[in-house]
């Protein structure tokens, strides 16, 4: 293993300190770790709050800022924060309008985020959570843990940052979050494992002609392993896939704020159809240069104007990462007015950043 | 080992002191089992849990110090609120309720019947159940905790003393950890595998059966 | 060889037409290779363009936007474009206020670039042409190629880009294009070797514990190889390589616009000094994900404030990279208020934005 | 080979067509080099020269078909021309303007005397050094071309037929090409490595052996 750390148990922290010395506008706090913007909490504003593991970046941290998120807690390298980091995070960004937390659907994640809503909850904040789970290669059925929570996120937390920016309040920022996420249909794949600089070596062995198919953002091996072929053979399958992908309907539990309980919902997610306009955002696994990802997009276009599909906006880049992982993911989510507004608004954060 | 205070085999037989060895001993067993932990966490997950329990343990450590006086209740709950605040992932929150919900039973006790003990074990796999919501076969801890507790119970009412019925519990948590192997995982990381998970052995099955048994070691 | 691309001879084409579909803002030109903005020719606007070896991206074509190039020419990968390729490019940007060239100082681009420059001459194009030469790792004398061009081309492209959007002239573009690359000084490290699409292997082979310092931007060697060390140690020496650098003197040839020939001009290069400013770009080759990169920063940002420099300002990521190597390399360029002023200005390309 | 045109040992030795044939040549050697030359330039370059060349001679090939009937100026301009607008790179300006300087003594000629060979080829390295500013002893193509020219001029002046005086050139260009092997680089991208050059062949002499080699069987 050859990575740009010094001692294993300081990577998080140091990766941390050199966020706090290269982005003085954000406030880093190290002890727990979480990231709020420099002026928080903001008069009159939601907190628009994220977390998970590290690993991923610049998702979370690096989507703190104006127009985005109000704070993130990251937890170790692939591992859920705690709820004491998510409290302490709650607090810190809390202007009174509440707190709305977006937690990616992993059971990790998912549990600690619950206990850190009940903690903010029991100081009298008014907290909503809403679950993200976007991810296709998962093939669920009503008794798992559910699809994954990937690319839709940075679409989510770009969106509802806005919204919250604008004046949107608490209940108004968790449906547009519900809504953003039920538009939205993720899939991934490896071309190498990564890492995990604690574990020093690759999660998953992959051969020189193998490709890992549906991976998730863990480095945690995916849905199928197949021999490898053209980006175009590639892009064209996970295309289908999620522009394929049937209605799908879960449980998710969600915070009641009046009450003070866990309410569980039944959502279901229509399928993308031809004549819907997307966001498509073809997304690094950390270690795929932005030139390759250029060859997906080229075939991604093709598909979905086969499709019908129109290509509102695009996003290129390594924005939610697996360490050094080689691969992509590809996200779409679909718009409407509210959404594209948004997505269009300004943005100021260390990882996206435009009209600002 | 014999507690002063033992009156009958129902009685007064787990003291403060080994429940203190249990929590130093349980962090031994996962800074030992680190690597092993994470290997198993590595086909069917994100190759973390021996480097999450061995640091939620050290943080224990840290703190065990500040309750070594406090009584058996207490201990635990800070046990479970170290592990809480520093393990982060799946097993964070369902180790920390385990131990949290633990110590309900045995608050302000410093020293435990075989019905506390049972009590206390039952209410933290209660608490890992009602956090995680797996059911039995789902291919988690809960498939280690179960078996081992039914074990537990069921020698105690067949007249064993603690220290056999423990063996009994411990046995039972690695059967139900080597049962795990043959399961389609439906919940945690593992579920994202669908067939793949299966011949797997569940590395959260696994840290439990290495905490039940460092409590029978704390105890023997 | 596991990329994501198609046939290997298609391989720069299909990523161009990928970028075409996804950034319709830009005119992107397949036979022969460049990109332009889409606007041009701007109107009374200095055309500021610079091209090299595919492989490099974002550079040089994701820099094409409003604010910084003009166009930008991209040659197969690694190997420097062609001379009709950016006399097309040139003639396509020239609005009549003429075409600087920033040209990275390898013998390739340099004689591709003369041919073109004089070209564009015969044609009565008032061209430019500024050698960007800042890597430290080459020790030079007066009777070799020289410094090899490298981090501080992404500085110089966005600053002449904004000052030839604010209506510098020729002349003052190339000057300042000329005072920036003489305040830039970079280094840069491989933990892996990058393979080149159509030589399907490894361009150099690394042990598991060694690593490659003074690498330069086309997956060749360095200057030595050393055994694989923590970020901080990696960091610090590159660090003080460049704050310590010497004066460096060496000849270039720049075009006289007036005369139409080639003059030769001997340009010396002040070391940095306690009490400067600097712009502090940690940039990876590709391959190293951004959070890497944060720890990178920690260790330069120590050691700048050890020397008495300041960080004006910073830009950490993946912007003039080598394929999918895994390494970094960091600029440091001395600042002044002409230089703050242009680097702050609104700019508006797929591969580096904001303000717009 | 004699034509029928052949008065003197001195005088139209070379034909168009076997000037035709040396590109077609140059371009195969090329071709079935790739890899070799690539190799070459992967220690001491950016492992891409065979590539390179391979790409510019395709090309080369291409345009040919359109100037067959024209002249050996006309046919050596249009292969310089072709490599300049497709081989990018070093050796692109370079072997580009070697040929669109040879073209210049030899333009609206069917047919070449020896002086015309020399006249060519030395136009050629000119046009090489010219552009390339490189000196004896750089560890560049210059290196192969400089042994080379020399050999052929002095076989020629000692009276060789234009076969025996092109092997000669041949040979010039083999031994510059392995003298470059010990060489420090000071030109091109091998000079980044400054020490570490030494040891290495020089991809572009190496070429340049090629191209002569070829040009030798065109006219064998
Ligand atoms: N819902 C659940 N209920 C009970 N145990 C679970 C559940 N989800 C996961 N686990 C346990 O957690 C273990 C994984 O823990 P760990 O690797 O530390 O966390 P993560 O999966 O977040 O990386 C699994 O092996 C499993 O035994
Ligand atoms: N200044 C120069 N003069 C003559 N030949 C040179 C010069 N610089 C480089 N070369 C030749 O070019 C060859 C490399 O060509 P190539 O690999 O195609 O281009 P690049 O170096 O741009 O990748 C070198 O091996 C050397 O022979
Ligand atoms: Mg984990
Ligand atoms: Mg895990
Ligand atoms: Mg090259
Ligand atoms: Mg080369």
């Amino acid at each position: 293993m050859k990575k740009l750390i010094n001692g294993i148990d300081d990577v998080v922290r140091e990766q941390l300190q050199g966020m706090a010395a290269a982005h003085p506008e954000l406030s880093v706090h190290i002890d727990p770790h979480y990231i709020v913007r420099g002026d928080a909490p903001v008069a009159g504003k939601v907190a628009v709050i994220s977390g998970g593991g590290s690993g991923h970046e610049p998702m979370h941290g690096g989507f703190v800022g104006v127009g985005m998120l109000d704070g993130a807690c990251p937890g170790e390298v692939f591992t859920s924060p705690t709820p004491d980091q998510m409290y302490e995070c709650g607090m810190a960004a809390n202007s009174g309008a509440g707190v709305l937390f977006l937690v990616k659907n992993y059971t990790g994640d998912v549990m600690n985020f619950e206990m850190a809503a009940e903690m903010l909850a029991a100081e009298g904040v008014p907290v909503q959570s809403i679950l993200i789970d976007d991810d296709v290669a998962v093939k669920d059925s009503l008794y798992t843990a559910g699809r994954r929570g990937v690319g839709t996120t940075v679409i989510i937390e770009k969106i509802v940052g806005a919204a919250a920016e604008a004046g949107y309040n608490l209940d108004q920022c968790a449906d547009l979050a519900r809504k953003v996420n039920s538009y939205g249909r993720s899939m991934g794949m490896a071309l190498t494992s990564c890492i995990v600089p604690a574990a020093g070596k690759p999660t998953f062995d992959l051969g020189d002609d193998e490709i890992e198919i549906g991976i998730g953002i863990h480095g945690e091996p995916g849905q199928k392993r197949m021999p490898m072929t053209s980006a175009d053979a590639i892009t064209e399958m996970m295309a289908l896939e999620i522009i394929e992908d049937d209605a799908y309907t879960r449980t998710v539990r969600e915070w009641d704020t009046e009450n003070g309980i866990w309410v569980e919902l039944e959502l279901t997610d229509e399928p993308l159809a031809a004549g819907d306009s997307v966001i498509a955002f073809v997304n690094s696994m950390g270690g795929t240069p932005v030139s390759e990802l250029y060859a997906v997009y080229r075939k991604l276009a093709a598909v979905c104007e086969d499709k019908g599909i129109t290509i509102a906006r695009n996003l290129i880049g390594p924005y939610i990462t697996s360490l050094e992982m080689q691969g992509f993911s590809i996200t779409l989510v679909k718009v409407d007015d509210e959404i594209l507004k948004f997505w269009d608004a300004p943005v100021n954060t260390p990882g996206l950043r435009w009209g600002a | 080992m014999l507690s002063v205070l033992t009156l009958s085999q129902n009685l007064m037989t787990v003291t403060k002191a080994e429940i203190l060895k249990w929590i130093t001993l349980s962090a031994d067993v996962m800074q030992e089992n680190k690597q092993y932990l994470t290997d198993l966490d590595s086909p069917i997950g994100d190759a973390d849990h021996g480097i999450n329990m061995a640091r939620g343990f050290k943080k224990v450590l840290e703190r065990l110090p500040t309750v070594q006086d406090k009584d058996i209740g207490n201990i635990l709950k800070t046990t479970g609120m170290a592990l809480i605040s520093s393990v982060g992932g799946a097993s964070g929150p369902l180790y920390g309720t385990f131990f949290m919900r633990a110590a309900a039973p045995v608050m302000s006790k410093e020293v435990l019947t075989d019905d506390d003990l049972v009590a206390m074990l039952d209410m933290g796999l209660e608490g890992v159940i009602s956090r995680g919501r797996a059911n039995l076969g789902d291919k988690t801890m809960v498939d280690g905790w179960t078996p081992a507790l039914e074990a537990l119970r069921t020698a105690f009412a067949n007249g064993a003393d603690t220290k056999t019925a423990m063996q009994a519990c411990v046995a039972g948590a690695e059967q139900g950890m080597q049962d795990t192997i043959p399961m389609l995982a439906k919940k945690g990381r593992a579920s994202y595998l669908g067939e793949r998970s299966v011949g797997h052995q569940d590395p959260g099955a696994t840290s439990t059966y290495f905490l039940l048994n460092a409590l029978l070691e704390a105890i023997s």
